[in-house]
């Protein structure tokens, strides 16, 4: 099992503080692509129309930091350790712009059938800055930085693992204590990153990435400094410095990028990126149906909510394109009420999108002889603008005959109190790695954070059986079946997956959208140059 | 007309008249609103048209719908908040003054304490605590400033306790409570008036600070401050969205301030600036 | 006199320890804890546990505090929780920052606001007075972020006189510090002028009540003469004190514009501290805004004194 | 010995304030150098305005807007700021009531003596200070060389009205205007200050407004004396045939009210046997200063005793220890024989009630947002317990009681006159039906007609109710008029308890000798007469 899910909204509302939390937004940036990728070729730079050059400082704007932040791995949660750190260290397996996992530090791998023991082999001739080399022994310290006694939020995800062994210097072998297809995509986790083997002193940074520290300032800025000589990843690590700037304040990120004072930032207002995007020299990259997935959930063993035909009427009756529209600008995809982002391998894209269609939505609820009143709780502790959402969703089944009472409860131990407990609530689920964990966690009919109460043995099946399968279209066509189930029996009304919204200034080259985080993975300083 | 047994000028007939107005909206207006407080009737920062005066804002809501339901929270929260740090503060602060001895070294030192905390972070704290519900933050706020309200009450309640009706009233052998409340509270009423137009106005201007930084009147509810906090981007752009809440909280200070000036200036000895030379 | 200044810092002194101790209470209220807030979701209890022996929070709270403050007696304000850095080389280039542009925009502020609230005071009544009076009540009346803001609307976006983000480094020069932080500093002048402006004023105008300044004309003094040598240096206490008070705004109350303009100040970095629960850190801001606070007081207070005769020489 | 010319000549002279109210109305003055002229009135009767009008100043609120204000030929109102600013200080001084409030706190005395000479272009600053010295000695301040040296609150209440007298005189002008100069000083201070100015003016020959609310004063001083009332003249002339056949009937009551203290004696009639109020040996101290040391006191039933001293000998400290406000360190308080407890919270309702207190300042004394009728009302509800239309009745007869109509039990204390408000508060006091009434200074801040109804108000009360009164003062006149006993009280002792009598025919003590022959008589030679006694008596 991997995380706890709940946070409060990402970048799509970004200033809108959770009422729980205090200034700054979290989210969760655990996820990875959701593809199985047995690829052992290192994928060069992304695909662009010309060639990089080196050169020149890149200034980021970015939210998703604060003076708090260090260079501890296992203490990151947020979007600019996570770029800071991508530019001085590497992982072992790195995610491409389609999602695909591929080699970073690790050059190629292979799993033993069943996929409980693997076998990773490791990039040769790659230095630290300190001149040491590379090799199985920091690989194996690195990971178990985040194994056995540790603070590290990795901790769990790497829980499987039972062993790991070194064959030689640049060999690895892991042992699973099930069959995990999904490995090398756990391996991408941006928290396990490769140090020296020993180090305890993290504060002085000493990587196989691009970049140097020269200023450490968090809260502040951080300034990253290209090491001398070639980079060993050919055509990237262009810029001669790299500043990040934290700029919290989303108008003022904004501002920052028009104005010129920024090359770059993340996590655009969706309010004002249209407006944005009319100007001549920026250009604003969103990254489809890579958020977080935003969602109404019912407990399916609860009145009136067992009753299939009241869940249709329910998810027939919601206006999703309204509130993807007012809620987020329209810088969102349609949920169609399961958990798989459109834009992952394994997403159903011949499942048909759920229109609104409050006859259809009245014709379930008078089958079923029941038409509300649904009492909803709501609450900004769950995600900003579950409120408005709430609300839009109020009018929409009015169309259909149905009442709605949005009940705004405190934001205060929103999940503690009432997810989980309430039989219909708001909630949303982060991007996980995986299409196994993105389903497992909240669907399983054993797992802790199933808040719909939904339990089908065939389900359960399906999925332990796709978690070892590795045959890619078997596979494909279990997660299939897996989200048809959900969709039409699942007690989730998911209306909305998020985008993510770059800003570049025009001359920044590289600037592409990404399968699993913004800002080109929050590897924008490794990836991209100047024009 | 007579107030106070004065005649008012034009500036707080001025005042009077706009506290009146936003008084009414913030009571009746919702009655008159031709959208619900929350609803997003049109696109995002749509411009002014005949069916949205002021336009939309960020989620496509009437911000004139918005504003007059702002008013009530606005207002409200502003008015409750201060009433209530009035009443802490006077009560203590006429009890520091009138039992003096330990008591009023205990609260004063405690409130010379209180003070040395910035106010934004100590609010930042006890929000933290409980949470941002507009109970916390009208209590919160309301504690802090009292330590505010406390220094003056003390301040008057210190002068007016040592004249000869209040010294009077001891002698007789009246209790502490009648003291406080007959004897030195109606004196102190005018100074205390003015203050509480100008705290009533800190504390306004308190609370969109802390809808500004999420810490204050969270949405759906509308909020003069989160209005503005939320459309701010948009005034790059040159679109006016927060302009209008922006306004409003002007106008609702400057119409408070012009009374609490004049209300000063009755209190005021004619200084010598003014004689003729 | 000495005995007074030694008075005032003990007192000082003991304000700084009631406001740690209070402040460190307050934190241990906070829902959560430095481990929680930043493992955040991804927490489970064998990471929390880890994390919390790792800090040392494992030991009572009031263990904790004492030792704390042992070390702060030392001058050793400790380690930041979340990250490990040494807080007083944290603290140090944040409250520069502070304290440069508290600087500037007093600089700006003091002599324009209470030149102009002499000026205000002497004509009373007058244009000039209403004129000013009308401009500060609007100034004082609109919210600090709106005004950043409008200025940002206005110098960077229509004029593109100054930049919109005054985010200043070590290694930003004194000129590009000034050019940089213009803008905080005027939107922190509007804010703080106003105010000082009209208690300059009133503190002018009660002393202009007094017989000294009818006996000044009557002895055939110009206004001038009668104001600058007789009103003056009677309203010196407290406009010190009111200049004071808007000193340690400047330093203490500025979160929001430091969040307008992203300034990286000590305001942003407690704010910081409290939403990750990093008590040294809290604590130390605490205490810094407090010093700030009561060292300003003491300062206004004893030149209130030296201003007066009749504390300063006893009969 | 004047000359024939005026130095200052108004003619018409009319001050309104801003609403349209007249406050000065037509008032023609004419003043030959070194004459004095005496302006005599109650308060409400323009003298200060008029003073200040003569250099052409007008207080906030108040227009000069009618008259001619000639100083040596030139009508000062035609001159224009500058000229207006020449007159002021040069030409024209002025010496106010408070000195304590017209020296500015923050600049040595010195400074503020020489800032007139200097600005006005008359002297060096150097030359400037040498003449300060000069007047300084002249006005017998101490150390003269170094007295300016001081700054203001370094100096007493006598010495800085000296020090103001040199400041107004630093420009040798022609003309001084002297607002009650004297009036805020102790009995034995104003003599000293009335003599010196009385000195400087014949001196350097200055002619002289003298402003005042006190006959005898004026006499010593004034070669004239102009009458006011209501900002008008009443009468105005030589100084003894205003005093002795004044032609006014309002002269005549002013006159008649000083006549009276000489001859009225009080009456024997009320006096009782049974002592109810006795003070043994009494001491009390602020912190380590000892306010009142060791006293002794007992007042019978029916009888008024005075306590007389100057400001700071300790009468109203013992006031303060006998209500129990100021718990005294040592000593003993006794009322009937039964010992009351040393702090005003141990006293019982019924010990507080038995004894009430009536204060000098009858506008601090009155909460000013409570009507009559809650006023007197509440100690009748407070002590016994009566309610609604007991109460009313009751605050009526008490009303009656104080000759006030009934009507007035709705009034605020604003729209009372001192007088009433002084008899409210007697009232309240009443209203406790008190078997002792401590009078703390009840008439001193009342224009003279007003004190004395009150003090015939007061005596005709004791002889209807049989009260007990503790009377303290600082005026001999009035101990003279209604004191059975009289204690004279210095530095917190007494030094002199008897029966008045016996305190005013001697032997005297040395201090009470001082006191008696400090207060001014309404003769135009008492202070020549006092000075003669002084050289005698070394």
């Amino acid at each position: 099992m991997t995380t706890h899910i709940q946070t409060s909204a990402s970048g799509l509302t970004d200033d809108r503080p959770s009422a729980s939390g205090l200034i700054v937004d979290r989210r969760e940036l655990l996820a990875g692509a959701a593809a199985l990728g047995l690829s052992t070729a290192f994928a060069g730079p992304a695909l662009a129309a010309d060639t990089p050059k080196k050169g020149g400082t890149l200034r980021l704007g970015m939210q998703g930091g604060s003076a708090s932040d260090s260079l501890d791995p296992r203490t990151y949660a947020d979007s600019i350790p996570i770029a800071y750190s991508c530019a001085l260290w590497n992982l072992l397996v790195e995610i491409d712009a389609k999602g695909n996992a591929t080699g970073e530090l690790a050059e190629s791998w292979e799993a033993k059938p069943g996929a409980v023991e693997w076998i990773f082999h490791l990039r040769k001739g790659v230095h630290f800055t300190s001149g040491k080399e590379f090799d199985a022994d920091d690989a194996i310290y690195s990971i178990n930085l985040h194994r056995g006694d540790t603070k590290s939020p990795a901790k769990d995800v790497l829980s499987p693992i039972t062993d790991i062994k070194k064959i030689d210097a640049s060999t690895l072998s892991i042992t699973l204590s099930g069959g995990n297809a999904d490995l090398p995509f756990v391996l991408s986790d941006y928290h396990l990153l490769m140090f020296p083997a020993g180090t305890t002193d993290f504060s002085k940074p000493d990587g196989t990435g691009a970049f140097t520290l020269e200023t450490w300032e968090p809260g502040v800025r951080v300034v990253l400094k290209r090491k001398a000589g070639d980079y060993w990843k050919p055509g990237r690590g262009n810029f001669d410095f790299v500043e990040i700037r934290y700029i919290i304040d989303a108008a003022a990120r904004t501002q920052a990028l028009m104005t010129g004072q920024v090359d770059a930032v993340n996590r655009l207002d969706p309010k004002t990126t249209n407006l944005v995007m009319k100007n001549p020299n920026i250009n604003v990259v969103r990254s489809r149906g890579t958020g977080n997935r935003y969602a109404f959930v019912a407990h399916r063993d609860t009145k009136p909510y067992d009753n299939a035909d009241v869940m249709l009427g329910l998810k027939y009756g919601i206006d999703r394109q309204k509130i993807v529209d007012t809620v987020f600008s329209g810088f969102a995809s349609l949920g169609n009420d399961h958990l798989i982002g459109p834009t992952n391998k394994y997403f159903a894209t011949d499942l048909p999108q759920r229109p609104f269609d409050p006859d259809k939505a009245a014709f379930h609820f008078k089958k079923a002889g029941f038409s509300g009143p649904f009492d909803l709780e709501v609450s900004e502790g769950a995600y900003a603008g579950a409120t408005d959402s709430a609300v839009l969703y109020q009018e929409a089944l009015k169309k259909s005959g149905a009442t709605l009472n949005v009940k705004r409860v405190s934001g205060d131990g929103y999940w503690s109190n009432v997810w989980l407990k309430s039989a219909f609530c708001a909630v949303y689920w982060g991007s996980r790695p995986t299409a196994d964990l993105q389903l497992s966690q909240a669907f399983l009919s054993t797992a802790a954070w199933n808040d719909t109460n939904w339990k089908r043995e065939d389900f359960d099946k399906i999925i332990i059986a796709a978690r070892a399968e590795l045959d890619d279209a078997k596979r494909k066509q279990m997660y299939i079946d897996a989200q048809k189930m959900i969709s039409d029996d699942g007690g989730m009304i998911c209306f909305a997956v998020s985008d993510y919204l770059d800003g570049y200034s025009k001359k920044v080259k590289g600037a592409e959208p990404h399968a699993r985080y913004d800002l080109n993975d929050e590897r924008i300083a490794e990836k991209g140059w100047f024009a | 007309m007579k107030i106070f047994g004065h005649k008012p000028p034009f500036t707080a007939w001025l005042g009077m008249t706009i506290v009146t107005v936003n008084l009414l909206v913030a009571l009746f207006g919702p009655l008159l609103t031709p959208y619900g407080e929350s609803q997003s009737a049109g696109g995002t920062w749509d411009p002014p048209s005949v069916a949205m005066w002021l336009g939309a804002d960020q989620i496509g809501r009437d911000i004139l719908t918005r504003l007059i339901y702002g008013a009530r929270m606005t207002i409200g929260v502003a008015l409750v908040t201060t009433v209530l740090s009035f009443l802490m503060g006077i009560t203590t602060g006429f009890l520091a003054a009138v039992l003096g001895g330990w008591v009023d070294q205990l609260l004063s030192r405690l409130v010379d304490i209180i003070l040395s905390i910035p106010l934004l972070i100590f609010a930042l704290i006890i929000l933290g605590v409980f949470g941002p519900t507009i109970p916390v933050l009208i209590l919160t706020i309301a504690f802090l400033d009292s330590t505010r309200v406390f220094r003056l009450a003390r301040a008057l309640a210190m002068n007016l306790s040592v004249l000869e009706f209040v010294e009077a009233a001891r002698l007789r052998g009246e209790g502490i409570w009648w003291i406080m409340r007959r004897e030195i509270l109606p004196n102190a009423s005018a100074p205390l008036f003015s203050e509480f137009g100008l705290r009533f106005c800190f504390n306004f201007l308190f609370v969109a600070a802390l809808s500004f930084l999420g810490l204050g009147i969270q949405p759906p509810y509308a909020d003069w401050g989160g209005m503005v906090k939320d459309n701010a981007a948009a005034i790059s752009f040159g679109i006016f969205a927060p302009i209008w809440p922006a306004l409003a909280i002007s106008l609702m200070t400057v119409g408070v301030n012009l009374v609490v000036d004049w209300l000063l200036s009755i209190e005021a000895r004619p200084s010598g600036a003014q004689a003729e030379l | 006199m000495l005995k007074l200044i030694a008075t005032r810092a003990i007192l000082g002194l003991a304000t700084l320890f009631a406001v740690s101790v209070l402040i460190f209470v307050c934190t241990q209220f906070l829902p959560g804890d430095v481990a929680a807030a930043v493992l955040q979701q991804s927490a489970t209890k064998e990471t929390l546990a880890a994390f919390r022996r790792e800090l040392g929070l494992d030991v009572p709270a009031y263990i904790r505090f004492f030792d704390w403050l042992w070390r702060a007696l030392h001058g050793d304000l400790g380690v930041a929780l979340t990250n490990g850095r040494v807080i007083i080389d944290v603290i140090r280039p944040r409250f520069a920052n502070t304290m440069f542009l508290a600087g500037y925009a007093a600089i700006i502020s003091v002599p324009l606001s209470v030149g102009l609230g002499i000026v205000a005071a002497i004509n009373e009544g007058r244009p000039i007075d209403r004129i000013s009076n009308i401009i500060t009540l609007m100034t004082i009346s609109v919210p600090e972020f709106f005004v950043g803001y409008v200025l940002i609307a206005i110098f960077t976006v229509e004029l593109g006189l100054f930049p919109s983000l005054a985010t200043v480094d070590s290694d930003t020069g004194f000129f590009d510090r000034i050019y940089a932080t213009t803008l905080p500093a005027l939107t922190l002048t509007l804010l703080v002028a106003a105010h000082m402006l009209r208690m300059t004023r009133t503190s002018v105008l009660s002393v202009m009540s007094s017989p000294y300044i009818e006996m000044a004309f009557l002895k055939g003094l110009t206004r001038s003469r009668v104001v600058a040598h007789h009103a003056l240096p009677n309203a010196a206490a407290p406009i010190i004190t009111v200049v004071a008070l808007n000193l340690a705004y400047l330093v203490v109350g500025v979160v929001v514009v430091e969040a307008v303009f992203t300034y990286p100040g000590i305001g942003q970095l407690m704010v910081d501290a409290v939403t990750k629960r990093d008590v040294p850190v809290i604590q130390a801001c605490g205490l810094v805004f407090a010093a700030v606070f009561v060292g300003l007081n003491t300062i206004a207070d004893i030149l209130a004194i030296l201003v007066n005769p009749r504390l300063k020489y006893r009969r | 010995m004047a000359d024939e010319t005026p130095i200052l000549k108004i003619h018409g002279l009319t001050v309104e304030t801003i609403q349209g109210n007249t406050i000065v109305d037509h008032i023609d003055i004419d003043l030959k150098r070194g004459e004095v002229l005496g302006l005599i009135g109650e308060s409400g009767a323009g003298k200060s305005t008029i003073g200040l009008a003569a250099m052409t100043y007008a207080r906030a609120g108040c227009r000069i807007t009618g008259g001619t204000i000639e100083i040596d030929g030139t009508d000062v109102r035609l001159l224009d700021a500058a000229g207006r600013r020449d007159v002021r200080g040069r030409r024209i001084a002025y010496i106010a009531q408070s000195a304590a409030a017209a020296f500015n706190p923050a600049q040595r005395i010195i400074d503020q003596v020489c800032e007139g000479p200097v600005v006005h272009g008359l002297m060096s600053r150097h030359e400037a200070e040498a003449w300060a010295i000069e007047l300084f000695r002249s006005l017998d301040l101490p150390k003269p060389e170094t007295f300016g040296r001081k700054y203001p609150h370094q100096s007493s209440g006598g010495q800085l009205q000296r020090a103001m007298a040199a400041m107004a005189m630093s420009c040798r002008p022609d003309i001084l205007v002297l607002d009650e100069p004297t009036t805020a000083l102790d009995v034995t201070t104003q003599i000293e200050v009335l003599i010196l100015l009385k000195h400087l003016i014949r001196e350097y020959r200055t002619a002289a407004l003298y402003i005042t609310h006190d006959l005898a004063v004026v006499a010593q001083v004034a070669d004239r004396i102009k009458v006011l009332r209501h900002g008008r003249q009443v009468e105005e002339g030589a100084t003894d045939a205003v005093l002795h056949h004044p032609r006014e009937s309002y002269t005549s009551r002013l006159v008649a009210v000083r006549a009276a203290a000489a001859s009225e004696r009080v009456s024997l009639d009320t006096l009782g046997e049974e002592t109810i109020l006795s003070v043994e040996a009494t001491t009390a101290a602020y912190g380590p200063l000892t306010v009142v040391n060791r006293v002794s006191l007992d007042i019978r039933h029916g009888e008024t005793v005075a306590v007389v001293g100057e400001s700071g000998s300790g009468k109203s400290t013992l006031a303060r220890i006998i209500t129990g406000l100021l718990p005294p360190s040592d000593g003993r308080i006794r009322f009937k024989g039964r010992v009351l407890s040393k702090s005003l919270a141990d006293r019982s309702r019924e010990d507080k009630r038995i004894i009430q207190l009536v204060y000098q300042i009858p506008d601090v004394a009155l909460n000013p947002r409570q009507a009559v009728g809650e006023i007197i009302g509440r100690p009748v509800h407070f002590y016994f317990g009566k309610s609604g239309q007991q109460v009313t009745a009751r605050v009526k007869e008490l009303l009656r009681l104080v000759e006030l109509p009934e009507d007035y039990v709705s009034r605020m204390p604003m729209q009372l006159s001192g007088g009433q408000k002084q008899r409210i508060c007697i009232a309240r006091a009443l209203a406790a039906n008190p078997e002792l009434v401590i009078l703390d200074e009840p008439t001193s801040a009342l224009d003279p007609l007003v004190a004395e109804e009150i003090l015939k108000l007061l005596k005709r009360l004791q002889a209807e109710l049989g009260l007990a009164y503790m009377f303290i003062t600082h005026d001999l006149d009035v101990v003279r008029r209604i004191a059975h006993r009289t204690a004279v009280m210095l530095k917190g002792q007494f030094v002199a308890f008897d029966s008045t009598d016996r305190i005013f025919a001697g032997p005297h003590h040395p201090y009470t000798e001082q006191l008696i022959n400090a207060v001014p008589v309404m003769r135009t030679d008492w202070l020549e007469s006092v000075l003669a006694l002084r050289a005698k008596g070394g």
